[in-house]
This record gives structure tokens, C-alpha cells and sequence, in this order.
């Protein structure tokens, strides 16, 4: 028996998914700007893109314990797959009222 | 730029993110309905002075786009927990002077005890869930991000 | 003929027994100060259809001195169980048709909770202290004189 | 011993109670008048003029038992004492709000 070739060779490396990051109140200040682009590694999840963001940005890492993430206006757990396009906001505890 | 606004109006459910001065007197008007026996309005206003520290003014920083949704999504959750005939939801965004309002909550239902009810609730589901910020500037000239309970 | 209002107002206290129309706008205005972080109103409205009959016209009857002198009482009530910056009490008598104010009560706190709590209580209280007295038209020509609970 | 003649007659009648009794809804509307004076026999007090009214005004016997009653603007208890042009009110259960 022999396994067919074209199976045996590497998949292509799936492309990485390119996210827009929004950042309000502290993490805004904190980091020095109002958005950012990441690509993230297939398969993309949120808690794949907090992990990126964590270790490049210390103001992410040390608000990640309270921190909460929307995908597309909505909040979303950290299981969430991502998908090219989506528009994440990282949400430090609200305070409006 | 990032949208500043946020606009959803029908004839039960009024909902607003606005950089501009908000409206009481329409508010209590929008609510007015023969079917309502009490209307309950919540105004949030500017304080000068929290734990002893003069506030000059509080900014609020927003996402405004999730912010309109989530409010829309408390009006429907208020309209399912309790019999809500209207509700309204107004907060201001940016610069807000002391004294001013920053927040406008008004419910209507038939009778009092669960206008009073889902008033409060929308309030302390408000502070806890919509991706809104606040900002003190102090009269030291500091200011600070006001972290809510989450 | 007996007094058919009764007015006292100070920087902190509003009381007010009136056949006029009563203005939302004006109470929110009055409560405003720069001490309270929350305003809390409750607006009485004629209703419509009560237990599936239709109201034309609701008429307050009141012994007004004594009206005014008790929502007074109240109010420094209230300034004794909560922590109360502001309080206003409006109440019309006479004709108040379908969608119009009966009651405008409001109070301002630094909190929000004090404001719901306080404001809860005067309503309540008002409702079975205040020599007020309501009398439904209803839509066909009969009339009635509710008796509240005491 | 004798006692004094002024003693031994008979003490001239305290003079009664002139009240002004105030009626308001129901109460108005089925005595048909929206006040009544009243004269209460010394000594006057607050049940003393509701025994008289009761006999004398059907209504105020059928609202007895949830009557309240304000004598000067305030609320009194049956045992309050009654002076010459108080003025009472009847309080049938309140419906503002």
C-alpha cells in the first residue's frame, strides 16, 4: 500500500486572520492609540488574539483578568473562532451612567 | 472616525448616544401613554464632589455603536421581565459640566411597582454592561478612567 | 370657598397642590445640584383602561391646606430616612385628562439607591397618607370615587 | 358643718363645642353638603362629635369603621379634645397619587 502523494505532502499553511482591535478609555490612553490591526494564526479565537496582544502590549496583560471582548458589537467568550474582517473590542470594566 | 452617535427610535422604545445635552421634558413626553399608570425616570447627573475630591468635569468615552445595541437589547430584556408599555434610554457621550445629565433612563408600564423596578434594573444593568467610560478631571487638573464593579 | 392650591418652595423643597398642569421639566430643573449624582422621578398618569374599563377623565378632589402641610411632612420624612439633597412634590386637583400628570414626585441623592428607595416611599405614603381623592368618568357616564387601600 | 350654698347648686352647663366639619368625595357627594357646623356637648372630643355625626348622617355611620379624622390640618385620634372653632375633617381612605 502507499499512501497517495498529494495527501503526504504539507497543507498549504492556512492564511492568518487579520482582525481590527478597538481600544476605548485606559487601554486607548495606555497604548497611544485608537485602533490596531493583528493578524492572528489559524485557527483564530479570541483567546489566540488575547494571547498576541497580552504579550505585545503590557497595558492588555495587566488589565486581562477583568477584561471582556466583543466581536462585531456583541460580547463573546473566549472560545469564539475569528474571522478576516471581524472588528474586536477590548472592554476594561464599564463605567457609564 | 468613529461614529458619535447612535439613534433608534420607534413608538415604544427610544434609544440615544449623543454628544448633545439631553432632554428630560421630551423624555417624559415620549413615555406619556394612556395605557401607563407610572412613569419612572432615572437622571444621572454630574457630581461635583465624589469621596471629597472636587470633580470640575466628567467625560465619557463610548463605543458607541455596541453601546446603542446593548442599550437596545435592555430595553428588550426590560420589556420581557416586566410589562413595559415604554422605555427610553439616553446617555451622553464626551464632555459633561457638573450638574448636567449624563444618563436618562425612563419606563412606563401600567402600574408603579414595576416602573420602579425595571427603571432600576435598566440603570444597574446599564453601569455593568454598556461599553461606555467615564472620565474625572479633578480641580488638581488629574484625571482618571473610572473602573465600574463589571 | 376653600383654597384650591398650596405653595411652598425653598432651595431644597418644592410642595405643590395645583390645578395647572404640572411641569416635568421644571421638577427635573429644581433637583438638579451639583451635590447629587442621582434624580429619581416618578410620574403619575391618567390611564386609560383600568381592570378592562375605559377612563374618560380622572378628577382629584382634595383638602388642599391639609394636602400641601402633609407632602411637606413627607418630604422631611424622607430627608430623615435618606440621605435626600432635593425633593419636589406636585400634585394636580381637578380635571386631569387621559395622559396628563397627576403627581410629579422627584428626589435627588449623591446615590442612586437612596434616590429609588426615597422616592418608592413617598409615592407609597403619599398614597395613603395624602388627603387626595380620585374620582374615575368613566366612558359610559358613570363616575366613581376610588378608595385607596389606607 | 354646712356647705356653702354656692357649692350645693347646680353648676351652670359648660358651654357646647361649636365645630366646623368638613366633607370631602363620597362623603360630600352623599351628604350633599360640603361642610357642617356642629355643636359637641362638653366635654368635646373627637369621638364624641363622630357619635353625634353617625346618628345623624347615614354615610358617616357606613364609613365609620375606615374613618379618619383631621382636626386643625392634622391627623387626630379619637380621643383628642375638642376646642370652639376647630376645624374637623373627614377623611374617607385617600386616592391620590
Amino acid at each position: 500500500m502507499t499512501d497517495p502523494a498529494p495527501r503526504s505532502s504539507p497543507r498549504p499553511a492556512a492564511e492568518p486572520v487579520a482582525v481590527h482591535v478597538l481600544l476605548f478609555s485606559v487601554l486607548r490612553e495606555n497604548i497611544g492609540q485608537p485602533a490596531l490591526q493583528v493578524d492572528v494564526p489559524h485557527p483564530a479565537s479570541v483567546a489566540a488574539l488575547l494571547e498576541i496582544l497580552e504579550a505585545r502590549y503590557p497595558p492588555v496583560a495587566s488589565y486581562r483578568s477583568v477584561l471582556r471582548v466583543a466581536v462585531n458589537q456583541a460580547y463573546a467568550e473566549e472560545e469564539a473562532p475569528l474571522t478576516a474582517g471581524d472588528e474586536v473590542a477590548l472592554i476594561t470594566p464599564v463605567s457609564g451612567g | 472616525m468613529a461614529a458619535r452617535t447612535f439613534l433608534r427610535r420607534t413608538d415604544t422604545t427610544w434609544v440615544q448616544v449623543t454628544p448633545e445635552v439631553l432632554d428630560t421634558a421630551a423624555a417624559d413626553a415620549f413615555l406619556r401613554t394612556g395605557q401607563a399608570g407610572g412613569v419612572v425616570l432615572f437622571v444621572g447627573i454630574t457630581r461635583r464632589f465624589t469621596h471629597g475630591r472636587e470633580t470640575v468635569k466628567l467625560s465619557y468615552d463610548a463605543y458607541v455603536p455596541m453601546a446603542g445595541q446593548e442599550m437596545r437589547r435592555l430595553a428588550s430584556e426590560a420589556a420581557q421581565r416586566w410589562p413595559v408599555h415604554r422605555a427610553c434610554l439616553l446617555h451622553r457621550v464626551g464632555a459633561v459640566p457638573v450638574a448636567e445629565a449624563s444618563v436618562v433612563l425612563g419606563v412606563a408600564c401600567a402600574h408603579r411597582a414595576a416602573a420602579f423596578a425595571a427603571c432600576r434594573w435598566l440603570i444597574d444593568t446599564l453601569k455593568a454592561q454598556v461599553p461606555i467610560w467615564k472620565q474625572e478631571t479633578y480641580a488638581d487638573g488629574s484625571t482618571e478612567w473610572v473602573e465600574g464593579q463589571g
